[in-house]
């Protein structure tokens, strides 16, 4: 079930997986949230400006979701996501600079600048995007588990996917897949509420919630109170473990919110949500927020601290926007690398036939 | 009379027109209704025709186009918005078997009188995934109808013939050309329609003849200027409008008039509408061709992001230009 | 769950539906069954002799569903099914020599020769086909009842697809569709055990059955035991009943078999299948040895009777294979037409621009 | 040495022995393990390789394909049945967007290493939607790789190429030349490829070119005997044998030398392989034309099914005669 307002709150800090944390992994998470959000801050203003162009999904009110999640990520273990992709590059460990310098569409960015804001990746963090047809990384996150599983590596892949895009068929197609197959996988549904503008309740059909849709394939599932990093990881460690150890797949529903449009061109969002709806859940339920709180509660952190983490976030990203405007933009012989291994590779097989056929 | 509309309100004014006139027609996609859609084509029909008329759905392309096109085979006809064109993909069993066989393989007892329409188009800085261009894509399977409006009364006009044509008809709109404006003619004067297979010459002249369709046509004309100002070659510039049918006599109309053929098409080099009509000038005007015919189409990568670079990846004036005088 | 030999039986016979049934109602379907049972046999002879191409799915084994389902079907209900389609086409009324027709690729089919084995249509009798792309009908179910309700008729669809056609994305994201819009369609799958050699087993992974998937979008659903008509009837009434009063879709597992391979080029069926699976069917579950037998015993109908219509069927059925193969076949004139309704109706609108690009 | 071997036992010795070469190498698809594939392609791979390298799926192209794909991103090699290419409609989108734009997107740090293979042509009378012919769809995507062998020695080279390239390669084979056999080199000899890319001349001649791919090409080279004998005419026949990579050099070489060409390509009429390779021809070899480009491709309409008229609607070797005999 969702969790509601009245749910009676468990308290995962005593977890296993989350007393293992030492209060400089505790600072580490906040830290990581932080610089998502000065991050997205900073692209939001200099797309305003002009500087960027596309779409910007952000993903400034979910921060939680990656971070805490993400976290729990070792050696193999591998993520894919959609379009809503910076919060997750930031978390495997990506750099602000070439995350903005991609947005900007420079030749400096992760991807040359040639995916944009929608396709950041990092094969090297076990970060595979990044994409932008609804569901359509669904079956790519099978893959990465099932490939996993073919070398006999003990670990497992993490697909995120949004509220809105359970109901494409490639998703459904993978979950029979992944059942059926046993492949390590664990399929996080990030759920905002909203597909563009249409809410949860215009989209889907759902006995339950939508994670339970999992028993149509006898498949584990959970919700997740998302905007607690405690019961983030607790939850997402089970499923993880249970991917690993028996190649069993599960489908997690974290429930979050954006604070932004869909994207920055979405100047309906304050229509088909109420601003009580957004201010309640930036006062009552900011991960960010009610992370801070909880760790200087702890005493792992102070206010200082946190302000000193935030400034130097913020610091960060303004290197980022400043590195991403002064680096080069791709040329128009850039536009034609990249598109086969071979040819990139200069290979003997590249230099047989006709490849491209520019006029 | 005629007024000045935005692409974008001509296309609204067709769809309105088209829904006042046949109580069957309804309009589905992504956003179309309480968001007024994604790019504001469908701004305001929601308000004014209600839920039955105007319907959001799910993102589930191949369920929502499939029960389009089953519903027409009971006699609704859904004008079903693609968001992006691009997103075909992920529908294109239902857009190319079950819409396009379905009359053939019942030996002519089903009809299949949907449109589908949305943008498709590169040049917004949305990656290689969001920029496909499939005009020629679909045009390569008969029972299908293709058109791409490149003004906005053309935009009008065909969108209302596509929506009375009896078969399933393929709108390729254009999100750059959503705000362009042009004039339009008045309601008042009479029902405005452009049919099916009619080119159009955008720009009579004498020494070449570009041929283009969709966004190609607007760099067409301003390369022409250029040509002329700059050059002093007066270029004759046919838009062809519809892709399927396709009117191919103004085709070789106007490369016997000029003998010199340039084809900008926002393709990819592999294909395209532009081998097609290279194919057929060539083999129907072959003795009027002075030259080679040429082409200006998409460098032929996946659609690149940067918006710093993506204008050199498509067609563009410049590239016509330059194309133009290398023909020699 | 899945009905299976130790289920306790209930009788349907007393369900008001079929209390309805009239003595000759009854025999009525029965001789639809003996009916399709041989005319596939019929077909499969000529099959075998090389009159026909393509493939041959044959229903034999099955013909309860498409026969008790159809039989509660009214003015306003429609129906379309998968490529295993001569069984619903018989039903609904369509004649032997039309149909034996089509698969001879003569002018005089249903489909003028076009559609084949695979692609029977009679839009008067609200049969929408035949289709073969597994699952591709789905939508187009869906669509069929979206339409009912658009022009406000009180009916519903119903749309037919195999165990292993559930896969497919398409079918899923119709599901939700069907929920989410309150659409008057019932999904019946046909489960016969296997999708070609792969069995429900090695194909889907479920909880309890494949019907119960429809609990995912918080949608009805039944098991059925296909071997009794009175019980496929009371049943699918009453999903059919929800559909058309109350615009609630739902999802009908019918348990069947088929006696034959895939389809006849199948040469692997008795390997993937034991003989004894496929003679225990035939013995214990015949449906229509077990309508007679039920009718006989209700003193509805003689051996001779029995007897005689099944004579009768099959003298109809050799008959339509006569015509078949005296038919005319299709000119290559013809096969350029029924491409556009525009150009089949010789509009104004076909005559402007190249609409065929033959050389 | 060569031996004598089916066009399906050359594919199934290719897959056999580059699954000996590279445990990463894994088959998947719809009915290849247990029940040897639906056309027994891989017949007795899923007895000597086992569950791990020989994979059946359930019917979830998009789900097993994009799995393959996503798969592959991790360094396995998975080789991928389409029991028909033509169910390519439901898998399009991992076909033309994760397969071919993950490299690009991800600016080359991505590569995705998989094979696409089935059968993909006309004239077994399963009707529209069984019977698509995509080589000229799927080339038109850079990013991905297609060829078409028409005969067994060529299948098993390419199909042994296209597992070893790190780039997606699509193959399209034939049901109907499954069976038919020819020479193929012995393993024994060595290691035996075809490159992507690389044209064969399959018979000299001087008075014509006839450029094919796939069953095409064994039309022509019917046709071609029935020309020489009948009509004194010789000509010459080019296998494509790829189509993306082309061989462009080897077009233009055979149309200098024979100044008159018939394309013969079982796509329908708009579009297709050989719209492009017209195209290519009148722009590189436009002075050495001495007539139009011809073609021979599938009458314009959906599939028929009719076992009596299905081979009319497809190119043969009487309409290639003809044809030719036409081009006057
Ligand atoms: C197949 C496809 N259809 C439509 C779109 C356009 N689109 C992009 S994001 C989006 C909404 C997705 O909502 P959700 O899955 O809830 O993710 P969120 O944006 O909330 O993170 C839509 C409709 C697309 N990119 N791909
Ligand atoms: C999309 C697609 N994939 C594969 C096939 C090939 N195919 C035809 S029928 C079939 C098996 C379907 O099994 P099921 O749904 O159980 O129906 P049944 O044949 O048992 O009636 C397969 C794999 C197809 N026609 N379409
Ligand atoms: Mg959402
Ligand atoms: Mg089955």
């Amino acid at each position: 079930m969702s969790a509601t307002a009245d749910t009676p709150r468990l308290d995962f800090a005593g977890s296993p997986i989350n007393k293992a944390l030492s209060a400089e992994d505790k600072i580490e998470l906040f830290r990581k949230m932080v610089r998502i959000r000065r991050f997205e801050q900073e692209a939001l203003k200099y797309y305003a400006a002009g500087k960027m162009g596309g779409f910007l999904h952000l993903y400034i009110g979910q921060e939680s979701v990656a971070v805490g999640t993400l976290s729990l990520c070792g050696e193999n273990d591998h993520s894919i996501t959609a379009y809503r992709d910076h919060g997750h590059a930031l978390t495997v460990g990506m750099g602000m600079n070439e995350c903005m310098a991609e947005m900007y569409g420079k030749a400096t960015g992760c991807s040359k600048g040639k995916g944009g804001s929608m396709h950041f990746f990092a094969p090297d963090k076990n970060y595979w995007g990044g994409h932008g047809i609804v569901g359509g990384q669904t079956p790519l996150g099978l893959g990465l588990g099932y490939g996993l599983k073919y070398l006999g590596k003990e670990g497992c892949a993490l697909c995120y996917l949004g509220d809105g895009a359970v109901n494409q068929g490639a998703f459904h197609e993978s979950l029979n897949l992944a059942a059926l197959f046993e492949i390590p996988v664990v399929y996080i549904i990030e759920n905002n509420g909203y597909s563009m503008g249409t809410s949860q309740k215009r989209s889907s059909a759902y006995r339950g919630c939508l994670a339970q849709r999992a028993e149509a394939y006898d498949m584990e599932w959970d919700v997740i109170d998302g905007s607690d990093v405690y019961e983030v990881r607790a939850k997402t460690h089970i499923a993880m473990e249970r991917a690993r150890k028996e190649h069993k797949p599960s489908i997690l529903e974290i429930t979050t919110y954006r604070y932004y449009g869909h994207s920055v061109a979405d100047a309906n969002h304050k229509k088909y949500r109420t601003p009580e709806e957004i201010e309640n859940y930036k006062t009552n339920h900011d991960p960010i927020h009610l992370w801070r709180k909880r760790l200087i509660g702890e005493g792992v952190l102070t206010e200082e601290q946190a302000d000193a983490i935030d400034k130097e976030a913020k610091a960060e990203a303004a290197a980022s926007s400043k590195f991403a405007d002064e680096s080069p933009a791709p040329t128009v012989e850039e536009v034609m690398q990249d598109v086969y291994w071979e040819s990139d590779n200069d290979t003997p097989a590249s230099r047989i036939g006709r490849h491209f056929f520019n006029d | 009379m005629s007024r000045t509309l935005s692409y974008r309100e001509a296309l609204r004014e067709g769809l309105d027109e088209e829904l006042a006139r046949d109580p069957n027609v309804v309009i589905m996609g992504e956003e179309v209704a309480q968001y007024n859609g994604a790019y504001k084509v469908t701004e305001g029909l929601w308000a004014k025709w209600g839920d039955k008329r105007i319907v959001d759905t799910p993102i589930s392309e191949a369920g929502f186009i499939g029960m389009g096109i089953g519903a027409s085979m009971l006699g609704i006809r859904p004008v079903m918005e693609l968001m992006f064109w691009s997103f075909h993909s992920v529908a294109f069993d239902q857009l190319v078997n079950n819409a396009a066989c379905v009359r053939y393989m019942s030996g002519g007892l089903i009809h299949c009188p949907i449109v589908m329409r949305g943008p498709a188009n590169g040049g917004t800085n949305v990656g290689a995934t969001h920029s496909h261009i499939p005009e020629g894509l679909f045009a390569a399977f008969p029972g299908l109808k293709v058109c791409a409006p490149a003004t906005p009364a053309d935009a009008k006009g065909l969108i209302k013939t596509a929506i009375r044509d009896n078969d399933p008809v393929y709108v390729m709109e254009n999100t750059l050309l959503y705000g362009m404006t042009g004039e339009v003619p008045d309601p008042a004067d009479g029902d405005f329609t452009i049919p099916l297979g009619q080119a159009e010459v955008k720009r009579e002249g004498s020494d070449l003849s570009i041929i283009a369709h969709g966004r190609s046509v607007i760099h067409a004309l301003a390369a022409a200027e250029t040509l002329k100002e700059d050059h002093g070659i007066n270029a004759e510039v046919l838009d062809l409008r519809s892709i399927r049918p396709l009117d191919q006599d103004a085709i070789l109309k106007t490369v016997m008039k000029t003998n010199r053929v340039l084809l900008v098409d926002e393709s990819k080099g592999f294909g395209g509408v532009s081998a097609m009509v290279s194919h057929l000038i060539q083999e129907h005007a072959f003795d009027y061709l002075d030259a080679p015919i040429k082409r200006v189409t998409t460098l032929d990568a996946p659609a690149i992001y940067s918006p710093h670079i993506e204008n050199e990846q498509l067609p563009n004036p410049r590239r016509i230009v330059e194309k133009v005088l290398a023909l020699g």
